[in-house]
Formats: structure tokens, C-alpha cells, sequence
């Protein structure tokens, strides 16, 4: 083999290498940056929220802490059993939450919208501010499933504090704003 | 932005009026550890044990510094409350690598815990040595897990915690106030230690208005700032203690 | 081809050049050690690697646990770890400071000597490089200090000196590897063309099908010139900015103006006395003797020296002001040093620093490898006390004598630190068997300077004109 | 209304919760919990305020429980309790660490491999009153019941004093080591002796110019420390002018002594001697704008000056300094503490230190000495006294004897609290059933054949009636904060229980249903009083006042103003105290001082308060001695090294602490270590001081002289590393100058 033809093998074998490690940083810090939404998780009762919504009831009717305090809450027993004596009583499903109520059981709905334990959110403030719940919930009313539709990451909370007006700014893009 | 030395100024510059700060009045002080028990408990401050706490990796966030002057029968006692002073230039602000303490706009250290990498720089920085580290991953048997305020995080090991002022209360405080529309008066911030003393020897509030019992209480002759002459420019207060000759 | 007239002495770089020798002869004597493993070798390399496995144990050890498993506490938040760090980086300065300020100054006689130094360099590096990673303990977060664009849309503060320290660190790396590398090149094709089996195949690769030509060696000469200049530098902020770690804060002791040169003399120092201790070693185990010659560490041994008397007068002029200053905290840090707990310790350093300096004033000291090797251990000895003195000596004293501290080791620390002294060696042996120590071409190159022609019926010393 | 519940709007109080909802116990993320039927005053995710009383000592100060999400967070003082105005101490905050605590028992329990064997089973609550009443029943003589309270809150004690009285039993008999540090029995017999009142003085702290402290702690843990605390803030920095001057007479430079303008160092035991000479002095040389002090004289007839300078160790010149520094002021109090009930001359201690009160016309004056207005309703005046400790020392004897047949204990803990040579734990032996109501096993408990844990205060029912109770009448409320975690059972609520299941005059005596109709009937004895903070128009609307308020007390602050009955007929006197040991072979006296974070031992079991370092020596989670550098040099040794300190009963070896402010001859231990069982933070650490105190019992006064036992202390060259914040290497120093 030539003196040429050597080098021309070396460089043959370290551009891919190069080339390779280059791509596999590149793929990582992707993977490592960008959770891609969750699917929604199985719950113990298959609620359609479009049913609901197409009933035209208010996101606030089965959530109203939400208007009130950190968490919106989810709906109690007694709120679902409330409508659900009367409406479409004969279901299958209809029948499982009723049989929650008569045990006097909590329905173990699985949460899809998780914070981190080092978050500090609060709903309240956001309503005040009339940031609607598909804000970051997403259009629900069109789900049959809740899921996830926003990676609630601090990139995109921050996109939103910081379109707000100049004077607020500062504060909203403050880190004890929301970390505690 | 750069840094000024006075509180108001630089609060200005940063679009809010608040400097919060907290005077100790070491008159009233008697050394009884309220503070630090109300502290451990507002703030999920993990305890460490004899072996480690005797080792000097006790976790509080407020110690109560006990000075001897004199020797028997002529001896003093005195009692200093060290908490994060909560410095206007804080050295250890700038020495942090990824921003985990920072200055905030109402004039905090603030400290964000999930940042926080555990180089332990701004520990050395502190000349207060206020900051604690957390060395092991912090045990709270169960039920313990119960008491834990869920506005404040539980830290994780590796991680450097200090007093914060307790800003989670800080924060509550004005969310509740904008979503009842009331403003908050002097005083109706209080942080744990300052609740809960029982011979009112500490007080929490805003510098930059002049008006404010912390304000009023600055301005005191008896009032001075712990290694005043390092330049960091403490947001606590203390006031001297006096002795009655009869 | 070149021969000396027999009734004309040697001069001293012909002697260093071997100037006697021939070429062929020049790279069997290099590669020969090389290819050659005793028993002795393999031992060496296990016990190396024994050491270096119960390290990772003790760092597998302490990530699971935590920092509390090393012996850090409140005040003193930094210990073995920065010290040794700060060991590293200083020991990694000896190679800069050997061949590209020698070959600035055109020192000829740092030829055979060039490759180990600026093996150290990278090895020294890669050692200290760890420990920023071990410090933190949750090591998988170290990602959080490297600047990339994220959707936290956050930054590393470069306030910090522990990001100028990253960054200081990473360029020295870089640039110290590549100029190993760089000069390792027509060393890798000799060695190509005398090998056989996985190390052709090895050297092939690593030899980037050099060939020799004008234009080769042209270009590796420009690239080796601007190396040479730029790096130094890079050279000196390296140890400045990890003095202005400690500099930069208002911790007693540690706040000082002089810190920067001074970390820079003692890092020449201690890297240099490294570099002899390690070429007394590397002769007598790879049997070296024609190459590394008394003449070398005779010259060697006087840079030590003269970086010694640097260093002490660096040290005197801090230890001056702090002791006229008489500020309250550093009267007591005196105090200690002096008289108190750390005096053991302080006398340790001023005795394995200073002395040294007096045993390397003697020719003898300096030719007899025994010896050299002896003052020069005393020399690291004493710069690692030194260290040890300003990171945990300084941390245990502050403002408020009720924060004081006192510190302790544990198996971890030690273990860890253990580890990076036996991973060092380790790479360095491993090194020594690979790559030819000696780097040919340069003793080649320098031969041909002062290789005598015959023009006619004269003899003629020629120079050179590359370079 | 006047009042004010709240802090501003959104610190809510909720108006109280008989079943808290209950929600599985998570901490993160429980607000996502789903309810059944969502709670009234519960919003997922906000705080709910409960107002309550603290249980932690007797004082009885009022708090406000931070409950989210059902489950209880932080402990703070209630704002609007006139006893500690919002403030909490340590031992207050740490009041979730009892409610939490890991090792509480979680259900009754039966002992089964024979007492203190500590192997127990758990029991169903049915079966286990119903031994418990078939044991009653069964009982002989009907005097053979005997019930061992501790510091039980007043509601239970009234209760039980009924349950006794109707079972025809004697009363509950009341002994534990904190009320005899802090001289419980002694000062209530002192308000009787001189006053005839069974209320604790109460000194006013607050608006005094000068105080003398005979050995009162009264910032740590005597009487009220946190309204004591309160008062001293104000009397440095709250008046105008002057900034008070307190004087501390104390053997060891306690906290309160480290807060005091001087520490004066007198022996042991000669605290009232010393105030007995102060008083001569004021007498003899006419001090004071009060008037002339001929009517006094005959108090100081036999008190010589020079003997009193002789016994303390102070100088004529200072004593009368001192005299006059008190009889100048215009407000000046003093206060006869707690160590001087460790004496054999306790009670004349006392009445020489009140004596100065009394010449000094400070009775019912501002700054000086009053008694508490009572409450206005027959529900809450305290049924007894705190037993002396006679009346223990009786029930000991009579379980030795076998007269005993139940013995129920509740709160109580005297097998560690005693030295064994009371005879407690043995006698304990002769009682064929013990039945303990501790939620915790701690030593008596591990002694017991049945334990019918009650619930702790956070999630039990009951009120307090605060004594002393600030400058007016307070009954402090206690209510659930939570629903109980674990399937324990209130103690009243198993009293009334056993009563209607044993029936007769028992039954017909405690006629409620359950613990809460009780507190219900009894709230409302106090509607329609003129002078209380709230009214209302119904019992029920009472009751939720109550609750929401945490308490009744009046709206304005009522003292009573105590009336001397004429003085002493005599001559005061106060005889020396007398010592356990040869001061040749026992050459320290023993000062056993209260830990400030463990109290006498109950805080042992809280890690907060174990890691909440000693004020003066900054030391946790361990026991140590205290020797002055004199003597630590004369004996050869230093901080931490470990010393056997032994009295004539026994022994125990602790590290040292060099403490420069206690008397040579002296030697200090804290309480609160020393556990055998109760849980893992106590057990097995440090050592228990009080198996050091010798049998000095003062038949007469009936005082267990806890002071009085001398002690020599051996070095046994061996060192350990006690815990503590400060370094050793800063000698105690702010700055190096």
C-alpha cells in the first residue's frame, strides 16, 4: 500500500468514527432535552371527557378548586353519584362509579398532568390571569382519554411568562417564582 | 445588570420595592431554640443524627451562637442568632457555576434546589457559614414523611440548602393578597423563626419602606450588621444587647 | 554517515544527542524496551490496576451513598479532592513548560526527554479532570455546567470561576493531547515500519499515513511552532484560574492578590521535580540509560531548582504580608501553622520544599539518579502538603471562631485519591510499552545539528536549516 | 366582635372538625387524592387552620394546627391565646413528632411474655376494656384502684377524679419529674400558706423593673415559659425607659442566668437565705418608697447579715447593693423557682423569697405578684392540687403492700423518672394489674400487662385551664387536628366506657355518652358570662366558638390580687439543707437541670428536639457534666472526655463539658437522657441523671429533694465525641479580635 493510499485508509476510518460519535451527541442531547408527551394512562374507569363536554359542562363544574387553590382538584364520588343517580344509570360504567358511592369508596383515578416535586404552580393565579384550562391541558373536550398534550418543561413555561407584560416580567421570569 | 450597593437603588433597577429583611434584636433573645425547631419544621430541614451532627453536618438553617466573655464568677453569656444574612453583594452568589443562588429581585439569596450540582463553592464563599449540605440522602421513617410542608421541596443529597427567608410564605402571602385583592400590611409576612419567638426578639419585613417596624428598628443606635466591615451588606439587622448596671 | 574525530571531546549536546550512534541503531534502541514486557512489567500493571479497580470501587461507593461517606463537613467543604486536583493540574504544567518553552528557547538537550513531559501533561490532566466529577458526587449532573442551548433557557454562570476553571481546563486538555499528538506522528510511522501484527495495524492507524515528505514535515514544524506559542498561554491561566478559585473569595487565607503566579511557580516546580522523578524511574525500568543521561538531569534538576527558588520567594512574599497585615483570622491560621494543629504538616512543607533546593545546588544531587529521585519526591511531598495547607488548613478557620471545623479523611478519599496516583502510573506504563518514549525523529532532527560532514577533506559540523 | 381570629383574611381558623376527612397518607401529590364526599372546610391543596391547645408541658398554651390535604403540617402559636400571643416554643414546635412519631403503638396491646419482657400483642379494644372493667369489678376493697396521672390535661383529670370517687377509690395521685423541677406542689402550697389560694402565683414579668430570680428558669421551662418569655421580651425593649434589670441566684449560669444583667453564684441550697438577707436589710435600713417597715421586723429577727454573707459567699457590701437595687425600684419582683423546691428547706426557701414580695408592698401591683382570676363556671376550678410527693410516696407503699389491686397509669412515667430506690418499679410487682394509657411504650408501659394507647394531642378532644394563665382566666380548647392515625382510643372516652359498663354510681356519675358530649356540656357552663371573649345565643354555637377560638378566656385582662393572710407569726428562717454524702468523700454537689428541648425525658422521643442543641453548651442527642474549668483542670480533664460521676446510690459516666459558668464545687447534668425504651431516637442513649439522686426526702414538706445529693466525679481516661454545634477550637469566642 502507498503512503497515500494509507492515509487515505486512516482518514477513510476516523471520518466515519468522528462522524458516528458526532451523531450520537447530537441524538442524546435530543433524547435528553425533549420528553415526548405521554400517552394517557389507564384508568380505572373509562370517563370520556368529550361526553361530558358535549353535554356542555363546564371544565369547572367537576374542578372547581381550581378557581380557589393550587390544585383543581378531582371531582369527589359524591360529585359524579350526584348526576349519575339519575342520568344514564343503566350503563356498565355508570354502574361501577355508582358502585364506588355505595361502597363509599375513592375512584383511584390515575393522574396525567404530573409537576415536579420541586415546582411550585398554582392554579389560581392563572385563572385570575384568564389563562383558559386548554392553555395547557389541551382541547379535552375533543379527548375521549385525558392525556397529556404539553411536556410541561421549563422552556415552556417560560415561553409564556415571558410574553407577558414588560412590567411583569421580571417577576413571572423570577426562579423563586416557581421553584421551591 | 449591575450590582449597587444600596438596597433601594437596587431594587428600583429591577422593577420591584421590596427589600426584605429581618432584624434580630439580641436585647430580647434568650437563646431558647424556638427558631430552630420551628425552622426544622416549616422547612423540611432533615436531621442527621448524633455521629453526624457531632461531625459538624447539622442541618440548621438558624443556629443560635452562644458567646462566653469573662471567667467564673464574672462570666457572660451571650447569644448571637446566625441565619442566612441574606447578603446585598453576596459572595456566594457568583462563584455558583449553573445560577443555583442568585439574587432576586426582592433582594433574596435565592436558592433552587433541583439546580443545584453540589460543587459546595458558595458554602466556602459564605464567610456566615450558613449554608448546609446535604451528605447523605435525608431519612424521615415513616409516618414522618406526614409533617412535611408541601410548599417547600424535600432536598435530595448533594445538595447545598440555607435559610430562605421563607419564601415559600414570601410567595403564598402575595398570591393570596392579589387573588383577595388586599395589599399586605407590615408584618403580616412572617417567617417560622419569627412567628414563633416567643420573646419577640426577631422581625421580618420591608427595607425600602421607611415606615416599617424593620425599617424603624434599623435606624436604631443599638443597630449594627454581622462582619459589617466584609462589604456584603446583610439584610439582617441585629441590635445590639445592652447590660443594666444597678 | 556522521562520525566524530576521536582525539576531539564530545560537546555537550552531541553527548545528549547521542551523537555517536546511528539511526538504525537510535530506533532499536527505542523500540526495543518497548516490545519487550518482563513479568515485572505485568506485576507492576496489576498492581496498578488493583489500585485503580478499588477506587472505582470507592467512587461507585460514595456516588451510591453520597458525599457524607468522605470526611467533608461544615466548614470545610473542600478537601482531598481539590487538593489533589490542584496537584494534577500543577504536575500537568511540567510538559508545556519542557517542550514548548524549551523548544522555544531552542534547548536541544530537552529532546529526549519532550514525549515523557508531555505525556505527563495529558495524563496529569486527564487525573485532574476527575476530580471535578467526583467532587460533586452526583457526578451525572456535571451536564448542568456545559454551555449548550436548552429549553430551560438557561446558561452556566461565567461569573464563576469554576466555569473559566471548565473551560480552562478542557482548552488544556485539547491542546496539550493534540500536541502529544502532533509529535507522536513520524515516531507512530517509524514504528509502523518496524512492526508487525496488532501494532502495525494500531501504529497504521495512529500514523496517519505518514510518509516523511518536505511537505510533512513543513507542515508539522509550522504546526508544532504555533502549538508551541499559543499553548504557553494557555499555560499560564490554567493554574491561575484555578488559584482565583480560591482567590476570588473572601475566605481568610485565601484571599489573595499573589495567588496566581504563585500557583503558577509551584505548579512549574512540582511538575518539573515530577518529571524527574518519573524519567529516573522510566531509565531504570526501561532501561534507558543511553538516552536519559546524567546531563539531562543535570539540567533538569537546576530548572528545579530555580523554580524552587521562585516558588520560595513567591511564598514568602504572601506569607510577608499575611504575617505583617496581622489581620485577626489569618494571625490565627498562622498561629496554627506555626504552632498549633497543622504545624506537623507545615513543617513538612517548608522542609521537603526548601531543602531540596539546597541538595539540588550540588552537581552531585543532581547527576546521581538516587539522589535526584529522592530530592524530587520531597519536592511533591512538599507541594502537596502545601495544597493541602490552603485548601483544608484555610477552610477550618473563618470569621466566627464558633463555625470552626476540624477534618478527617476517610477510606473513600483516600481510596479515590489512591486511585488517581495508580490510574496515572498506570496510563503512563501502558503509554510507555505503545508509544516509542524517546521521540526519534526529534533526537534525529537534533543529531543532524550537530552531525559532522565530510566536505572534502574537512570535517564540518552542520546545523541544521529546519527549524 | 372584638376579637380578632384571624391574621388578616386567609389565615382562617376552621370552625373545628369532629371527623376530619381522611385521606391515605402521601405526601406528594395528594392533593390529586379523590374524595368521597369532599369535607365542608377541607380545600385540596389550601391549609385549614385548627385552634388547639399544646400538650407538650402543662402550661397549656394555645395553638393553631396547619392541616392540608387531612394531614397535620406545622404547629404555630395561636395569635389570639392570651397565654403565649401566637409564639410557640421549641418543644411546642416539635409537637408533630409525637403525632408522627414511628414508633408509637398503633393499636392496644396486651404484654404477653410477662412484664417487661416487651413482647406484646395486639389486643381488640372491646376485649381489652372489658378485662379492664371485669378487673374492676372484681376488685375487693373498693380502695384498691389506684390511677397514676403525669401531667394529665385538666379535663381527663376531672374526669377520673369522678370515675374514682364513684368507684370509692382515693384520687388520682399526680407525679412526674417535670412538675417536681419546676416545684409544682411546692409553689401551689406556697399560694396556700401565704395567700390561701390553690392557684400558682403569677409574677409579672413583664412590666417589672427589677427581677430577682431565685432560681427560677423562667425563660426555659418553669411554669409558662413561653408567656414567662413573652413578658421578658417586653421588660427588656418593650417599655419606655429602662430596660429592666434581672438578677439571677442560681449555683449554674443557665439560660436564664446568660440573660440576666448578673448571675450571682450562691451555694446550694442557700437561694432563700440569701433572699431572707436582702429582706433584713431592706428592713433594717428602711429601703423603698413603700412606707415604714416596722411591722417587718419581727420576719427578720434572727436573720444576721453576717451569716448570710458567711453561707453565700457574697459580700455585706454586695448584699446590700443588691437590697437596694430592689427596694429602689418602683416594680420589683421576686421569684421563688423551681430549684429551691430541690431542698430540704424548700418551703422556707420560698417564704423568704416571697417575703421580699410582701415587704415590698408588691402584691397586686403592676410588675409584682397576683393570683389568676378563676374561671366562672364550677366545670373548670381544679379539683386538687398537684400531689406532694407524700401522696406518691403513699401509693408506693401501699402497691408494696398489695393493697393495690389496678393500677392505671396514665402519662406518668416514674420507673424512669425515679432513682429505684423510690421503690416504684418494685412495688409494681404487688399489683396483679397494670394497665398503662401511653401511646408510646415507654418505661412504666414496658412494665405493664395491658396498654390502651390513648391518642395524642393533636388528634384528641379535651381543654386545659391554664395555671398560671397570663393576666386573665383562660380555659385553652384542645381539639382533633387530624383523624387518629392508628387505632387508639381516647382515654376519657374508654373512662366513660368502663363506667357505663360497671354501672351503678359510676355510671350515674359520668352519665355522658362519649368524651366530646362532655366537653359540650362542660363549654357551656361558661355561656352568658360577662366577661368572656365570645358568646353565643346557643350551647351549640358556643361550642363551635370554642373550637374555632381555641378557647375561652376573658376579654380583658383580670388578676386577682393576692391577699397575704398576715404574716408569718414567727421569725423566718431558713435552716441549711441538708446533703446526701460526706462532703469529704463527695466533694460536688449534683444539679440536675431540666433540659430545655427534652424537657424531663418526654421530649426524648422527638429527633427534632434530640438535634435542638443545649442553649449554653450548644451539646445534643446525649447526656454530659458540666464542670467548671477549675475543676476540670484539677481533676485532668477536658471537653469530651468521659467521667464517672458517682453519688452514694449510684453511678454514671457522661462526657465532660468545661462550662465556665458554674461553681466549682458544683457539677451540672441535664435531664431527658438515659431511655430504656421509648422509641428509637431515646432508647439506649446518653444517661438518665436522676439514678444518681440520693433518698433525701423531706417527710415534713414532703419534698423529694432532687438537689441535695452530693457526688464525686472520677476521670476514667477515656474520650468520646459529644455532639455539639459550637467548635471546640473557637473558645466560645463571637470574633477574633
Amino acid at each position: 500500500m502507498s503512503g497515500a493510499g494509507r492515509r487515505r485508509a486512516s482518514i477513510r476510518l476516523m471520518l466515519p468514527l468522528a462522524l458516528a460519535g458526532g451523531a450520537v451527541l447530537v441524538v442524546a442531547a435530543i433524547l435528553l432535552s425533549q420528553r415526548t408527551a405521554e400517552s394517557a394512562p389507564a384508568q380505572p374507569i373509562a370517563f370520556s371527557h368529550r361526553t361530558h363536554a358535549e353535554a356542555e359542562i363546564q371544565c369547572l363544574f367537576c374542578h372547581p378548586n381550581a378557581l380557589r387553590s393550587d390544585v383543581a382538584g378531582m371531582p369527589s364520588v359524591e360529585r359524579c353519584a350526584g348526576c349519575h343517580r339519575t342520568i344514564a344509570t343503566t350503563r356498565r360504567r355508570i354502574q361501577t362509579v355508582l358502585g364506588y358511592w355505595e361502597r363509599g369508596e375513592p375512584i383511584p383515578w390515575q393522574p396525567i398532568n404530573k409537576m415536579a416535586d420541586f415546582v411550585f404552580f398554582s392554579h389560581q393565579p392563572h385563572l385570575a390571569a384568564g389563562v383558559g384550562c386548554e392553555t395547557c391541558h389541551g382541547d379535552v373536550g375533543k379527548m375521549n382519554a385525558a392525556r397529556q398534550v404539553v411536556n410541561m418543561d421549563m422552556g415552556w413555561c417560560l415561553n409564556c411568562h415571558l410574553k407577558q407584560p414588560e412590567t411583569a416580567v421580571a417577576r413571572l421570569t423570577d426562579c423563586l417564582a416557581c421553584h421551591k | 445588570m449591575a450590582k449597587v450597593a444600596k438596597p433601594s437603588a437596587e431594587s428600583a433597577a429591577t422593577g420591584t420595592s421590596r427589600r426584605w429583611a429581618m432584624v434580630v434584636d439580641l436585647d430580647r433573645c434568650t437563646g431558647c431554640q424556638a427558631c430552630v425547631v420551628a425552622c426544622h419544621a416549616e422547612n423540611n430541614i432533615p436531621i442527621v443524627g448524633e455521629e453526624q451532627a457531632g461531625y459538624g453536618r447539622w442541618m440548621h438553617w438558624i443556629i443560635i451562637q452562644r458567646y462566653w466573655e469573662g471567667e467564673y464568677p464574672n462570666v457572660k453569656a451571650r447569644f448571637m442568632p446566625v441565619m442566612c444574612q441574606q447578603c446585598t453583594q453576596a459572595p456566594c452568589e457568583p462563584v455558583c457555576p449553573v445560577f443555583a443562588t442568585y439574587h432576586s429581585p426582592e433582594g433574596l439569596n435565592a436558592q433552587i434546589y433541583n439546580r443545584c450540582i453540589g460543587t459546595r463553592y458558595c458554602g466556602n464563599a459564605c464567610p456566615y457559614k450558613v449554608r448546609t449540605f446535604n451528605w447523605f440522602r435525608p431519612e424521615f421513617p415513616e409516618p414522618l414523611p406526614e409533617q412535611l410542608n408541601p410548599d417547600v421541596s424535600v432536598r435530595s443529597r448533594g445538595i447545598i440548602e440555607k435559610c430562605t427567608f421563607c419564601v415559600q410564605r414570601i410567595r403564598r402571602a402575595e398570591l393570596d393578597a392579589a387573588a383577595t385583592g388586599l395589599t399586605l400590611a407590615d408584618g403580616e409576612i412572617q417567617p417560622a423563626c419569627v412567628q414563633t419567638c416567643p420573646p419577640s426578639a426577631l422581625f421580618f419585613g420591608d427595607l425600602n419602606d421607611p415606615d416599617s417596624r424593620v425599617s424603624q428598628l434599623a435606624r436604631s443606635h443599638r443597630s449594627f450588621r454581622l462582619l459589617e466591615d466584609l462589604g456584603t451588606g446583610p439584610a439582617v439587622i441585629y441590635l445590639k444587647g445592652g447590660e443594666t448596671n444597678v | 554517515m556522521s562520525e566524530a574525530p576521536a582525539d576531539r571531546p564530545l560537546e555537550f549536546e552531541e553527548r545528549v544527542l547521542l551523537a555517536k550512534r546511528t539511526d538504525a541503531e537510535i530506533n532499536q534502541a527505542v523500540l526495543q524496551p518497548m516490545l519487550r514486557t518482563s513479568p515485572r512489567f505485568w506485576v507492576l500493571v496489576g498492581l496498578l490496576g488493583a489500585i485503580v479497580a478499588w477506587g472505582l470501587y470507592a467512587w461507585s461507593y460514595l456516588v451510591t451513598w453520597g458525599i457524607g461517606t468522605t470526611g467533608k463537613n461544615r466548614p470545610v467543604y473542600w478537601t482531598l479532592f481539590i487538593t489533589t486536583f490542584v496537584f494534577w493540574v500543577g504536575i500537568s504544567h511540567a510538559g508545556t513548560m519542557i517542550s514548548a518553552v524549551l523548544r522555544l528557547l531552542k534547548a536541544d538537550w530537552r529532546r529526549p526527554i519532550t514525549r515523557g513531559a508531555e505525556a505527563m501533561t495529558a495524563f496529569a490532566l486527564m487525573m485532574a479532570g476527575l476530580y471535578p466529577l467526583i467532587h460533586l458526587g452526583r457526578v451525572w449532573k456535571f451536564y448542568w455546567m456545559i454551555p449548550y442551548p436548552n429549553n430551560r433557557f438557561m446558561w452556566p454562570n461565567f461569573q464563576s470561576p469554576l466555569m473559566w476553571d471548565l473551560v480552562a481546563i478542557f482548552t488544556y486538555l485539547i491542546g496539550s493531547t493534540l500536541y502529544l499528538y502532533l509529535a507522536l506522528i513520524p515516531d507512530m510511522a517509524m514504528a509502523r515500519d518496524h512492526t508487525d501484527g496488532w501494532r502495525y495495524r494500531l501504529y497504521r492507524v495512529l500514523g496517519l499515513g505518514w510518509r516523511g515528505t518536505q511537505g510533512e514535515w513543513h507542515k508539522l514544524h509550522r504546526a508544532l511552532g504555533i502549538f508551541s506559542v499559543v499553548i504557553i498561554p494557555v499555560f499560564l491561566s490554567v493554574h491561575s484560574i484555578v488559584s482565583w478559585d480560591f482567590a476570588v473569595t473572601i475566605q481568610p487565607r485565601w484571599h489573595s492578590t499573589i495567588f496566581a503566579p504563585y500557583f503558577v511557580v509551584g505548579a512549574i516546580y512540582s511538575g518539573l521535580a515530577a518529571l524527574a522523578t518519573i524519567l529516573v524511574i522510566v531509565r531504570s525500568g526501561m532501561r534507558l540509560q543511553e538516552f536519559l543521561r546524567a546531563e539531562h538531569f543535570n539540567a533538569l534538576g537546576r530548572l528545579v531548582m530555580i523554580a524552587g527558588m521562585a516558588w520560595t520567594y513567591f511564598w514568602f512574599a504572601g506569607f510577608l504580608v499575611e504575617w505583617y497585615g496581622n489581620e485577626p483570622v489569618t494571625r490565627e491560621l498562622i498561629q496554627q501553622e506555626v504552632a498549633g494543629s497543622l504545624a506537623p504538616l507545615f513543617y513538612l512543607q517548608m522542609a521537603a520544599n526548601l531543602l531540596p533546593i539546597a541538595l539540588l545546588a550540588l552537581r552531585r544531587v543532581r547527576t546521581t539518579p538516587g539522589l535526584l529521585l529522592a530530592s524530587t519526591l520531597l519536592v511533591n511531598v512538599g507541594m502537596y502538603t502545601e495544597r493541602l495547607l490552603i485548601v483544608i488548613g484555610s477552610l477550618q478557620r473563618n470569621y466566627l471562631p464558633f463555625n470552626w471545623g476540624t477534618y478527617r479523611p476517610t477510606w473513600v478519599e483516600l481510596s479515590i485519591v489512591a486511585m488517581t496516583f495508580a490510574g496515572f502510573a498506570l496510563l503512563y506504563t501502558l503509554f510507555s510499552r505503545i508509544v516509542p518514549y524517546v521521540p526519534v525523529w526529534e533526537m534525529k532532527e537534533g543529531r543532524l545539528r550537530y552531525s559532522l560532514r565530510r566536505i572534502g577533506r574537512l570535517l564540518v559540523p552542520t546545523a541544521a536549516e529546519i527549524e | 366582635m372584638a376579637h380578632r381570629v384571624s391574621r388578616r383574611g386567609f389565615l382562617k381558623i376552621a370552625a373545628g372538625a369532629s371527623v376530619v376527612a381522611g385521606l391515605s397518607p402521601t405526601v406528594r401529590r395528594v392533593a390529586l387524592e379523590p374524595f368521597v364526599r369532599p369535607p365542608e372546610e377541607e380545600l385540596p391543596g389550601r391549609a385549614t387552620w385548627y385552634a388547639s391547645t399544646c400538650r407538650q408541658c402543662p402550661a397549656g398554651c394555645g395553638v393553631i394546627v396547619r392541616v392540608i390535604n387531612g394531614r397535620a403540617r406545622k404547629i404555630e402559636g395561636n395569635p389570639s391565646h392570651p397565654l403565649n400571643r401566637g409564639k410557640l416554643c421549641a418543644r411546642g414546635q416539635a409537637g408533630l413528632q409525637v403525632l408522627y412519631n414511628p414508633d408509637r403503638l398503633q393499636n392496644a396491646v396486651r404484654q404477653t411474655g410477662g412484664r417487661g419482657s416487651r413482647r406484646f400483642e395486639p389486643v381488640q379494644w372491646a376485649e381489652a376494656t372489658d378485662q379492664l372493667a371485669s378487673a374492676l369489678k372484681g376488685v375487693g376493697g373498693k380502695a384498691r384502684v389506684g390511677f397514676l396521672g403525669g401531667s394529665v390535661p385538666t379535663h381527663l383529670r376531672l374526669l377520673v377524679t369522678r370515675f374514682l370517687e364513684a368507684l370509692g377509690s382515693p384520687g388520682p395521685v399526680l407525679f412526674d419529674l417535670h412538675s417536681v423541677l419546676e416545684g409544682g406542689a411546692e409553689a401551689h402550697a406556697l399560694a396556700d400558706r401565704w395567700f390561701g389560694s390553690a392557684d400558682k402565683p403569677i409574677y409579672d414579668i413583664g412590666h417589672a423593673e427589677v427581677i430577682f430570680s431565685f432560681g427560677a428558669n423562667f425563660l426555659e421551662t418553669w411554669l409558662s415559659p413561653v408567656s414567662q418569655s413573652y413578658d421578658y421580651g417586653t421588660m427588656r425593649q418593650g417599655q419606655s425607659g429602662g430596660r429592666g434589670f434581672l438578677v439571677q441566684f442560681e449555683p449554674r449560669l443557665s439560660m436564664t442566668a446568660a440573660s440576666a444583667d448578673q448571675w450571682i453564684p450562691v451555694p446550694p441550697g442557700t437561694e432563700g437565705l440569701v433572699a431572707l438577707g436582702l429582706g433584713r436589710i431592706i428592713v433594717e435600713e428602711n429601703l423603698g418608697r413603700v412606707g415604714s417597715h416596722r411591722e417587718h421586723a419581727q420576719l427578720y429577727r434572727d436573720v444576721s447579715v453576717g451569716a448570710v454573707a458567711e453561707a453565700s459567699g457574697l459580700s455585706v457590701d454586695r448584699l446590700q447593693k443588691l437590697a437596694r437595687a430592689f427596694a429602689d425600684a418602683d416594680r420589683s419582683v421576686a421569684l421563688p423557682g423551681g430549684y429551691l423546691s430541690g431542698f430540704t428547706n424548700a418551703s422556707q426557701s420560698m417564704d423568704a423569697v416571697m417575703a421580699l414580695n410582701v415587704i415590698m408592698r408588691r402584691l397586686g401591683r403592676e410588675g409584682g405578684v397576683f393570683l389568676p382570676h378563676t374561671i366562672p363556671a364550677e366545670a373548670f376550678i381544679n379539683p386538687d392540687l398537684p400531689s406532694p410527693f407524700r401522696d406518691f410516696e403513699k401509693l408506693i407503699q401501699k402497691m408494696r403492700d398489695g393493697q393495690v389491686d389496678v393500677l392505671m397509669v396514665h402519662g406518668a412515667n416514674p420507673v424512669y423518672e425515679l432513682p429505684r430506690w423510690a421503690g416504684f418499679a418494685d412495688a409494681l410487682t404487688n399489683v396483679p394489674l397494670v394497665v398503662s394509657f401511653s401511646p408510646f411504650i415507654n418505661e412504666t408501659a414496658a412494665q405493664a400487662d395491658l396498654i390502651l394507647p390513648d391518642h395524642t394531642y393533636l388528634e384528641g378532644w379535651g381543654f386545659e385551664v391554664c395555671s398560671p394563665g397570663g393576666d386573665r382566666p383562660v380555659v385553652s380548647s384542645q381539639q382533633p387536628a387530624v383523624r387518629p392515625l392508628y387505632d387508639t382510643r381516647s382515654t376519657a372516652d374508654v373512662l366513660l366506657k368502663l363506667a357505663s359498663s360497671l354501672g351503678g354510681a359510676v355510671s350515674q356519675a359520668l352519665p355522658w355518652p362519649d368524651e366530646v358530649a362532655y366537653l359540650e356540656e362542660a363549654s357551656a357552663q361558661l355561656l352568658g358570662s360577662s366577661i368572656g371573649v365570645f358568646d353565643a345565643r346557643t350551647p351549640a354555637g358556643f361550642w363551635s366558638r370554642w373550637r374555632q377560638l381555641g378557647g375561652w378566656w376573658s376579654t380583658k385582662p383580670i388578676r386577682q390580687e393576692p391577699v397575704a393572710r398576715g404574716l408569718p407569726q414567727g421569725p423566718l428562717q431558713v435552716p441549711a439543707a441538708s446533703f446526701a454524702g460526706q462532703p469529704n468523700l463527695f466533694p460536688f454537689t449534683l444539679l440536675p437541670y431540666e433540659s430545655i428541648a427534652l424537657s424531663d425525658g418526654r421530649g426524648a422521643d422527638q429527633h427534632w428536639l434530640q438535634e435542638t442543641p443545649d442553649p449554653m453548651t450548644t451539646a445534643c442527642w446525649n447526656t454530659w457534666v458540666e464542670l467548671n474549668p477549675a475543676t476540670a483542670a484539677q481533676l485532668g480533664v477536658t471537653d469530651d472526655d468521659i467521667v464517672r460521676v458517682v453519688s452514694t446510690h449510684n453511678a454514671l459516666e457522661a462526657p465532660v463539658v468545661v462550662f465556665p459558668g458554674i461553681r466549682p464545687d458544683v457539677v451540672a447534668i441535664p435531664t431527658g437522657q438515659g431511655h430504656q425504651d421509648y422509641g428509637r431516637f431515646a432508647a439506649g442513649r446518653g444517661s438518665n441523671v436522676m439514678d444518681l439522686i440520693a433518698p433525701v426526702v423531706e417527710r415534713e414538706a414532703a419534698v423529694l429533694a432532687w438537689g441535695g445529693t452530693r457526688v464525686r466525679v472520677e476521670a476514667v481516661h477515656r474520650s468520646t465525641k459529644l455532639a455539639r454545634l459550637e467548635s471546640l477550637d473557637g473558645k466560645g469566642r463571637e470574633t477574633l479580635r
